[in-house]
């Protein structure tokens, strides 16, 4: 029912494996690099040799953790940090056990219950990591259809976003910080937008009658704007106004129209 | 769509059979979808795909949907062969990199402490890097603890490379009896 | 190879369309006469792929002899419901057609003198055109100057792509409500 536990180790170090927490100082950084972690170590004791972990005489091995320290370079406290740990709480464990049991102690409580839910829920996912590695894989045994096909680039034209050409006017008036009559507001934009649509309209048809530019039905606001938007254009000398006498038509003429 | 008369539905999965034997990627149904101008409803093209899958049976592909869509994969019995054509066989992960993809996988969202915590030792940070470049993993959050460590989850490319649809197709975990463990404890 | 049983030919014909299905790059007959262990010549090998390419014929792929090898590719036919799933990004404007359209859009009408003015350096030509071929903005006419600049203005169109109904919609610079006559209240 249960898979041997396997340390995964090259065969020429199993014979050299430790029978129990005890790792000889000069072999302690293949060791170390064998096994996963204090966990790992501590279920091949288990599984391989049926060690009763909590048999080990821990005065021994704390003094043999203690060597360890300090043969070894600071490169490597890291790794033996984690052994460090476990022997710590093995140390805890059993010393705990030493002391008198009161009679009501619940099973939450024993101190080795917590390692054993390690050691168990450890060993689950070392199984697992070893079933998904043995799952086939995209790109290692299973592969996948990729035949070529030419590819027609759709060309796409850019878009703007209206923050965008925002930002790029705020831009401009940054740099351009002396023109500080370019402050734009609502009003000025229609007005500006109505210069547009009247010199499009002179456009088609060089000489209008100034009140031809002007739709009624568009309401009061609509033809205040188109009116400005005359005065504006005739005071940037893009249309000429002109009238014959009073009282008759004014006429809008586009400047270039006069040629 | 109400009727696909059968001329056109001969055209309609030569379309899918083209985009799916080019793509490198899985195609999801709405990716499908954009192959065809005029608008086709999901169970239509459903119906399509499972006609394809079907006259592609015995054939040297299948058609298989895996978690992020649908792809034609040589079929088990020519893995051997087209080993042969990379020699260099892909490295494997260390157990290091599979035990910590076994715990976000099963465990997921956790944290580098949580994986710390489960496999008794620090976690290298090249082991996430290594995961995260391969697309299977990914943070889809931050604990709310001092810190603010991500949460990690496998990604969809992740299922899609073990040729899975969902996590729940994983093999389960197995848990051994407690009693396994000889420490006394009865 | 003196002589292939027609069951076998069946079989190396598959072994060759799952390698070529499913390779990224096209296949040298070097590459392919690896696929099989039993050793085969090039004559037998050319034999099967042209049968292979017979196979395919007027089907979704063609299998096609490249510079570098043997490849499957979409037919042609295909190509223009192919590139739907992977439509080229959009390109942006840079920043200088951004500026020139954004002038142009709140000091209109403005000739190519004024944006000079107003951006600080000199208007390239492929700027005005970019956005006149867009439809974007167009000549309304041109000021009595030396030179009879013409004055460029935004069209329907630009409003129509930004979704905007008037230019007054375009946020103004600086919003001093106090000031604000309201004279586009619908």
């Amino acid at each position: 029912m249960i898979p041997a536990a396997s340390a995964r180790i090259h065969g020429e170090l199993l014979a050299e494996l430790p029978q129990d927490l005890y790792i000889p100082p000069d072999a302690l950084e293949i060791y170390l690099e064998s096994f996963e972690g204090p966990l790992d170590l501590l279920l091949y004791l288990i599984r391989k040799h049926n060690l009763d972990i909590l048999d080990i005489p821990m005065a021994d091995l704390t003094q043999q953790y203690m060597d360890y320290i300090e043969r070894m370079g600071a490169g490597k406290l890291e790794l033996a940090a984690d052994y460090l740990l476990m022997s710590a709480m093995l140390i805890e464990i059993k010393s705990r056990m030493l002391l008198p049991k009161p009679a009501e102690i619940e099973q939450e409580d024993d101190p080795r219950a917590e390692l054993v839910r390690r050691l168990l829920e450890y060993e689950a996912i070392k199984l697992a990591a070893q079933r998904l590695d043995d799952m086939p894989q995209v790109g290692r045994e299973m592969l996948v259809a990729q035949a070529y096909y030419e590819h027609i680039p759709q060309q796409q034209l850019p878009g703007v976003a209206m923050d965008e050409l925002f930002a790029a006017w705020q831009d401009v008036l940054k740099r351009a910080s002396h023109f500080t009559h370019h402050k734009v507001s609502r009003e000025e934009l229609s007005v500006r937008e109505h210069m547009s649509m009247i010199l499009r309209k002179l456009n088609a048809e060089p000489l209008l009658e100034f009140v031809a530019l002007f739709d009624l039905k568009e309401g009061i606001p609509k033809l205040v704007v188109c009116f400005l938007a005359i005065l504006e254009l005739a005071r940037e000398g893009l249309v000429r106004l002109t009238q014959q006498a009073a009282f008759t038509p004014i006429y809008v003429q586009a400047s270039d129209g006069l040629r | 769509m109400a009727s696909v008369e059968t001329g056109n539905i001969r055209h309609l999965k030569n379309v899918l059979e083209a985009a799916l034997l080019t793509s490198r990627e899985p195609l999801s149904l709405d990716d499908l979808l954009r192959l065809f101008e005029d608008r086709m409803d999901r169970t239509t093209l459903r119906m399509l795909l499972d006609e394809l899958k079907t006259d592609w049976q015995g054939r040297t592909l299948e058609l298989a949907q895996v978690a992020s869509g649908w792809r034609f994969q040589a079929r088990a019995e020519y893995w051997p062969y087209l080993a042969r054509l990379n020699p260099e066989r892909p490295q494997r992960y260390s157990r290091a990199v599979l035990e910590t993809l076994a715990i976000i996988a099963y465990r997921q969202p956790v944290t580098r402490g949580d994986i710390e915590e489960i496999r008794g030792v620090a976690v290298n940070p090249n082991i996430i890097r290594t995961l995260q470049e391969r697309g299977w993993i990914d943070v889809v959050g931050h604990r709310e603890v001092p810190g603010r460590p991500s949460l990690l989850a496998t990604t969809k490319t992740f299922l899609d490379d073990l040729n899975l649809r969902s996590l729940s197709e994983l093999p389960p975990l197995e848990h051994f009896p407690q009693h396994e463990i000889p420490l006394d404890l009865e």
